[in-house]
């Protein structure tokens, strides 16, 4: 291949080059900075030409998989279509130049968008208010445990040291329990992926101060038992907390209020379709009912009828806080609305039924295939489960090999290993961006995978053979730490 | 159907597929009871020529004003290249690298951050970013709480002039663990803390935050107060401006042994001010430490065939792996931000940031020397600053402001709600975007105001 | 230095491998005589930053009036996706595609294109685009006049209601190869050419030009006008609007066999106002004309193990290869253009491109509407219109204009220089960009301004 | 490779797949147009949704080579780097929106720009007015030449019928001359590179209308008797046409003005680096002394001090006319405006001390390696000339082999086969902003493949390898013809 097209930027770096036209040509003098405070070294970076760089990460854009370029059914992630629309519109100058602490006259357009952004995702969950504030879905949740702590402690309900969670949850789940000062308790899954009822009864008491619950679960079904489980928790003073990862799921269908949950975070860069920039940024809005309210994160957004106003400490005294310097992730948001006009309530109650028709036809199909599902028996929700156990044992071809397989096809991986109960693996969500033919066409390379692993196990364990590395040493990685370049 | 690619006819096939009649019997698991009828509160479906439409109107409603104010949030140019580039589909519409050999561009591009990042910090490693500056400030609190091994406590040694909204937001999350803060006062003739000022006997503490700039935009003897924290055995966490880095001494230099943990907002480094976000934090520390900080980390291995390639790394720290034991919660980051600033720092090189650096800092001595030649305007602090300045008016505040803003000027950050001993008082910031004609304008519209 | 990456010590080895001691002395070839020694005429350098506030506050100067201008430029909607993916670097920063085995992203590209224009207009070819409509209908001339082999003549019937722009465009390209024009004079009441006046000997031509809408909006009976121009061994070469196209009968329907060749403006598909330009001629024929077809033209083929591709053909009719002897001196197109209109058809797919000309057609009614009902408008044309319509005011036009410009507003095309004829008559469109409410606004301050 | 990957998008296409978000929701009625002209059937289009379109588009992009991702050596084309801020300035709204008809009291930020490039042309090629509305060179040169016969036909001197063109001239020369009613003849090139000067002598008279010349010529060295040959097609009454597309190898030094040209016409695409757009737009403004400023082609900006307006046909009555509806295309303009402010008059001379360094470099490196040059014994411009006849003859491995080659090696190759009077010619032009490591790399690979050519040569032949089709067959895309996608 060309040259540079594997270097770093640092190896393609000269001393003495430079790109001059990115700041001002002139170098003032740094007056009245006693010595000791003033930088001795020039800090290493990349001197590099414009067009070194631009030529560089244009290549190195080139290396990744991305939703405008390949099916990505990763589960739990919800990799749809992301609205062109949403970008150019959130980054209009008059969007991207406004000062954090503009004052609200010269922010009414910007607040307009984020109280009406407010005000649906109340309708959509059904809760009494919400807060746009968070910066992901972990934070999200963070907002959430500390609100309901904060909400047994102003009831001085200090017994409260143990949160609730199923062991199909999300990693962050339990971290951010911790994050909130509580304990965490497992709670076990029955063997049609629903929470085990008789389970949940033993554990919860006095010391609960809530349980937290993805719904559809992380299993890929719809939790039957909500009511009977939210009536367990209410009744021994416990609070419902909703994971809302998976609300692509439901969108219009039912809500998390209506559902008898207290609080819950959305992934609005999953269900809302903001980009996911290869990790982020993301955003996680927190809903409430009534008497989560005074706990909210601050800023809010308030209207009265006129004009459009920050809520902060001030107007809420009981707020948890503050959870960023400013407003959490507002471009995301921004997006988030947009996307949410361009749907309107017609388009978001399609949003789950046709994520959910896609998952169930997927499902349908691995079954014509012979593949084992971890549900066979339960409606897919937006996502359903593959287990590639009996690959992995027949043949020694496990999730992984499958996984890493899929790409030479140009299909990106379903989410691998997660939900950690489920042995080998693959939880499927293809969302209601994809097309049949797509669908197709994944479910004829896993069978064709399949084949491959049974009449040559070791080229499948071999995989990826078309990407820019073969498999990489994750092993090797972790033991002879290199994070950061040097020169030699 | 927008953004739906099924026909009728291919609906039907599917359904048949699965073996059911409609796509409502697919959620005949819900309990009837719960189902949900109707979406009043969201508005009917527009086209994105109307969306469009009402964006532009939105967005102008705004204005763009000419901007004198800072206060973590700063107007840098940002090449035209950092967000062309950021947005192409491949960056901007790609998960979290789980896959790493289908997410080689983003992992490569995060270890070039690491580096630079690190680099500039003069520390061993970088994470691949947090939420933003204060909550990276709340994480590495927790960390210095975690890593500090000569330490017991959960006191934390908080300056009185960190950023206010820093202080609230670490409190928010932090304090749930047991934490807790002790405010250091600022000396208020200089606006920095004084290092005489330091007990001799502090008692243990787990970690000193050393604010650089300063909220006031003065700069602290950071050296000092690193090497008096070491002495008491405690951690030194810096919260630090990413392009002042460029001109003063980084946190790795502080002292006699740097500062432990560093972090700060990225959102000078190539992310437009958009309102607050998003930006991102970053956070280096001492190699001793990498175990303990949060946040993705991204590493150079090689595959199977002895080629260089990069993959997440030391997941042992995160949720997805030990899950209630994980040094924090974070999952989703903010990857798009990392992305632009590499591109931003790797277009400016050591050169243009320093070039930057000391533009800023030349613009708002010039500002400065504008604005206090003006009768009833006078500087607060006699530390050295950076680019921010406190100055004190004679005249009430607001209403100097609510006169600016008619005139399209930001002339500042009224400080006074958050430190009320501070009355009248703005801070005020001059980035290398502002001309002398700017300052020109600023200055005059604030002599007639103040004239009046 | 800006753009180059060159450091002192390259440019040292460099001159070593060269073996001359400067750059200087690379130029010792041109006469010292000639020599040039500065350039004072351009401006000094500046940086990004500069320039970028520079171009901000230029392009704010100009307005973003509320448009009910058309007259060959239209104000559409353009969906998000079309220039974030058009300008992409892999798209944007190609040359013309010579190495067809690297290029095969813009070349198949362009395949789709002229499949996608050969349907609209309903001929069997399309070429891969000229600079705009106007050269694109001399260079429809040009190739009529080659290809009609029935007739000798260098003769062209040009209806005086062709944009008055485009007629002058076509003269000052095609007159110095001796083709002459034959003006025919538009029906005073209806707008159109009255087939009833066309001569039943109108001798020999080689072609006629049939636009469709025509320059004041109202359309002609292109079936007629074709069926007689066939009949006098002339081509037919249309005009065409082409959002009007999924509406209207298209140029390979016209009469009993169609017209030979379409030509237009391809603007309407994708690509912005913009001062007017970069906008793109598009051209189609029938097959048996293809090798008269100027322009490049990409064919599907195979490679050496039969795998389908695209490549530049028939490039025998081309400058590079048939130099003086070839169909157009045209090298460099307007490809960045076909790339935003192909994915902007694409977008629309045919459904959307009806709702456009549907809705273009009813804002244009709407508006005729509330305009005539103003005391002194009337409509001038009796003419079935799709979305532009010539009105009469019984005020001065310019005053009105200008009283309309204070007011933001275009308020259309002031007709009467081109046609002294139509005095105070304003040429109006309202595309499916104009929502009622923009419709209400103009005919509220056009009665102010009329009723003074 | 994942499905749809060189699937047309017809072939993605179903039908009642619709995409409505782009189109009002609405279908109003067609109303008042006689049914003999409406549309009977629906066009066929493709029927996708915004995603399929995304995603294939995003791919098939990712199928070229460009300048952001490849080093781009074509000669006379002057591939370079395209500054980033010169697409998002010039694609501010303000610049969209504007209607080419807008008032001028509309138009004052627009046409400042247009006015002040017309004054930075004037400076940099020496010329006494300059207009702008030619739409790419061609078409410049089809203005130049025009106004050429504008001039002799003002004077009523009608016996000028041929125009005088070097055998090493860009096909578009001769293409005009015919297009502006002209027969050529050709001038043959001596062995040095420059024009046959006796040659000339022979030719010229008084039926020479004018001599279309580029300088540095297309060999890749500068006409050293540039002087001579103006005298001598001057005092034969001739004016002198100068082709642009070269002046990025003389800007600042030397100006095709001084030189004794009457007429240019210059690429704006190449020297002022808008960028190609895979075939365009370009820009090809044309500047004149002072005989031919009447007959410049309209519009034009003037400026009184105060207020910027057009100059038209009313201002200019002896104009050739005009050139494209509006004003040719504005937008490229724009760019190269702001690219002109980037450089600044510093910059502007650096692009042809630079691309001529680096051309000389290669050229010397392509000695050490063994190539044979066209002009061993020249200067190289900012471009020159290898031949590989010797290669062809001893090794069977010809010009278009060794390009095809070069795909594989991730480097485009050079303009091949042009000048057509030097066999299998290899036209390199590297550019002022490639760095000395990317010019090292492909002269490495010059001779790698050599060494191929010489080890197995119908492996070389065979090439490209690495790219989405091998290579292609061009006579069965001209004699089978398939222009246009049926459905079966
Ligand atoms: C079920 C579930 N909960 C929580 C999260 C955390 O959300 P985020 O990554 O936005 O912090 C995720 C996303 O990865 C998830 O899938
Ligand atoms: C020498 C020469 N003259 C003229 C042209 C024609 O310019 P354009 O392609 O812009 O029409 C070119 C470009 O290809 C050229 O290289």
């Amino acid at each position: 291949m060309s040259s540079g097209i594997n270097m770093l930027i640092f190896e393609q770096s000269r001393k003495g080059r430079t790109n001059p036209s990115q700041a001002p040509f002139e170098r003032p003098e740094l007056t009245g900075i006693p010595e000791s405070l003033q930088r001795k070294k020039r800090v290493v970076m990349a001197e590099t030409s414009e067009m070194q760089t631009v030529r560089h990460y244009t290549r190195l854009s080139k290396k990744n998989f991305s939703i405008d370029t390949h099916f990505y059914p990763l589960g739990s992630c919800t990799m749809k279509y992301n609205p062109r629309a949403c970008n150019s519109l959130s980054m209009l100058p008059g969007f991207l130049s406004r000062h954090p602490y503009a004052p609200d006259s010269m922010s009414q357009g910007y607040l307009s968008c984020m109280y009406e952004l407010q005000e649906m995702l109340k309708d959509v969950t059904g809760m009494k208010e919400v807060s746009l504030t968070p910066a992901a879905g972990a934070q999200g949740e963070f907002a959430g445990m500390a609100m309901i702590r904060a909400y047994h402690d102003s009831r001085n309900d200090d017994q409260r040291t143990e949160v609730l969670v199923p062991d199909a949850a999300h990693g962050t789940n339990p971290a951010t329990a911790v994050m909130c000062g509580y304990k965490v308790r497992e709670i076990p899954t029955n063997d049609q992926g629903d929470v085990d009822l008789e389970a949940l009864k033993q554990v919860v008491g006095p010391q609960t101060a809530g349980l937290m619950l993805t719904n559809p679960s992380t299993l890929g079904v719809f939790e039957r038992q909500i009511e009977a489980i939210a009536g367990v928790v209410h009744e021994a003073g416990g609070l419902l907390y909703y994971d809302g990862a998976n609300l692509n799921a439901i969108l219009g269908k039912v809500r998390p209020g209506d559902m008898g949950f207290d609080v819950i975070h959305m992934n609005l860069h999953k269900t809302f379709s903001t980009p996911h920039g290869g990790g982020g940024p993301g955003a996680g809005p927190v809903g409430v009912n009534e008497r989560l309210k005074p706990f909210l994160p601050v800023p809010m957004v308030a209207y009265d009828g006129d004009h459009y106003s920050w809520v902060t400490e001030k107007e809420n005294p009981q707020t948890i806080g503050r959870l960023s310097g400013f407003m959490g992730n507002a471009g995301v948001l921004l997006r988030a609305y947009i996307y949410a006009r361009l749907l309107g309530r017609e388009g978001m109650v399609r949003v789950s039924e046709y994520s959910t028709l896609n998952a169930n036809y997927m499902l349908a199909l691995s079954k014509q295939k012979g593949f084992d599902l971890a549900f066979p028996d339960r409606r897919a929700t937006h996502e359903f489960i593959i287990t590639l156990k009996r690959q992995a044992k027949d043949l020694g071809v496990n999730t992984m090999d499958f996984a890493k397989r899929l790409l030479d096809y140009g299909f990106h991986a379903p989410t691998t290993y997660f939900p950690l109960l489920i042995p080998e693996c693959l939880l499927v969500e293809p969302t209601e961006t994809e097309d049949k033919e797509t669908l197709d066409a994944f479910m004829d390379v896993m069978a064709k995978i399949e084949q491959e692993a049974r009449d040559d196990p070791e080229y499948v364990k071999g995989a990826p053979y078309t990407q820019p590395v073969r498999r990489l040493d994750d092993v090797r990685a972790a033991r002879e730490l290199d994070l950061v370049w040097k020169s030699e | 159907m927008p953004y739906i690619p099924h026909t009728e006819e291919e609906v039907g096939q599917m359904l048949d597929t699965i073996g059911v009649d409609s796509i409502e019997d697919l959620f005949d698991e819900i309990p009837a009871s719960l189902r949900h009828k109707s979406l009043d509160g969201v508005p009917t479906q527009a086209t994105e020529m109307e969306v469009t439409r009402l964006m532009h109107e939105r967005a102008a409603l705004d204005g763009q004003p000419l901007c004198f104010m800072g206060a973590g949030a700063y107007d840098h140019h940002i090449p035209a290249a950092v967000w062309q580039i950021t947005t192409r589909g491949e960056f901007y519409t790609a998960y979290t690298p789980y896959q790493a050999e289908a997410s080689q561009g983003t992992l490569q591009l995060l270890y070039e951050y690491q580096t630079m990042m690190a680099n500039l910090n003069a520390l061993d490693v970088s994470n691949a970013s947090l939420y933003d500056g204060a909550s990276a400030m709340a994480e590495a609190i927790l960390m210095a709480v975690r890593a500090n091994r000569k330490s017991k406590s959960k006191r934390i040694l908080m300056p009185a002039n960190v950023h206010p909204a820093y202080r609230k937001t670490a409190e928010a999350i932090v304090t749930n663990q047991g934490i807790t803060f002790e405010l250091i006062d600022y000396d208020h003739t200089s606006g920095c803390i004084d290092p005489a000022s330091l007990p001799t006997e502090p008692g243990d503490f787990a970690a000193l935050i050393i604010p650089q700039p300063n909220f006031f935009g003065t700069l602290e003897d950071v050296n000092v107060l690193t090497d008096w924290a070491h002495k008491h055995k405690a951690l030194v966490v810096g919260v630090v401006n990413p392009i002042a880095l460029a001109v003063l001494v980084p946190p790795g230099e502080w002292g006699e042994s740097g500062a432990d943990i560093a972090c700060g907002e990225g959102q000078p480094l190539g992310i437009p001010m958009s309102s607050g976000g998003p930006f991102y934090g970053f956070m280096c520390c001492k190699q001793a430490y990498v175990r303990q900080m949060p946040g993705r980390i991204i590493g150079r291995t090689v595959d199977l065939d002895g080629k260089p390639g990069y993959t997440l790394t030391l997941q042992a720290r995160e949720q997805h792996i030990r899950r209630s034991k994980a040094t924090s919660n974070i999952c989703t980051n903010q990857g798009l931000m990392i992305t632009a600033s590499t591109i931003h720092m790797a277009l400016l090189g050591a050169e243009g940031l320093e070039r930057v650096a000391l533009s800023c800092h030349d613009n708002t001595r010039k500002l400065i020397e504008k604005l206090t030649s003006i009768d009833g305007v006078e500087v607060v602090f006699s530390g050295a600053y950076f680019h921010e300045v406190l100055i004190r008016l004679s005249a009430p505040v607001p209403e100097v402001m609510r006169a600016l803003y008619a005139q399209n000027i930001l002339p500042g950050y009224a400080i006074q709600d958050d430190y009320p001993e501070l009355e009248n008082c703005l801070l005020v910031c001059a980035t290398e975007m502002r001309t002398d004609s700017d300052i020109e304008t600023y200055a005059s519209h604030l002599q007639r105001v103040m004239g009046k």
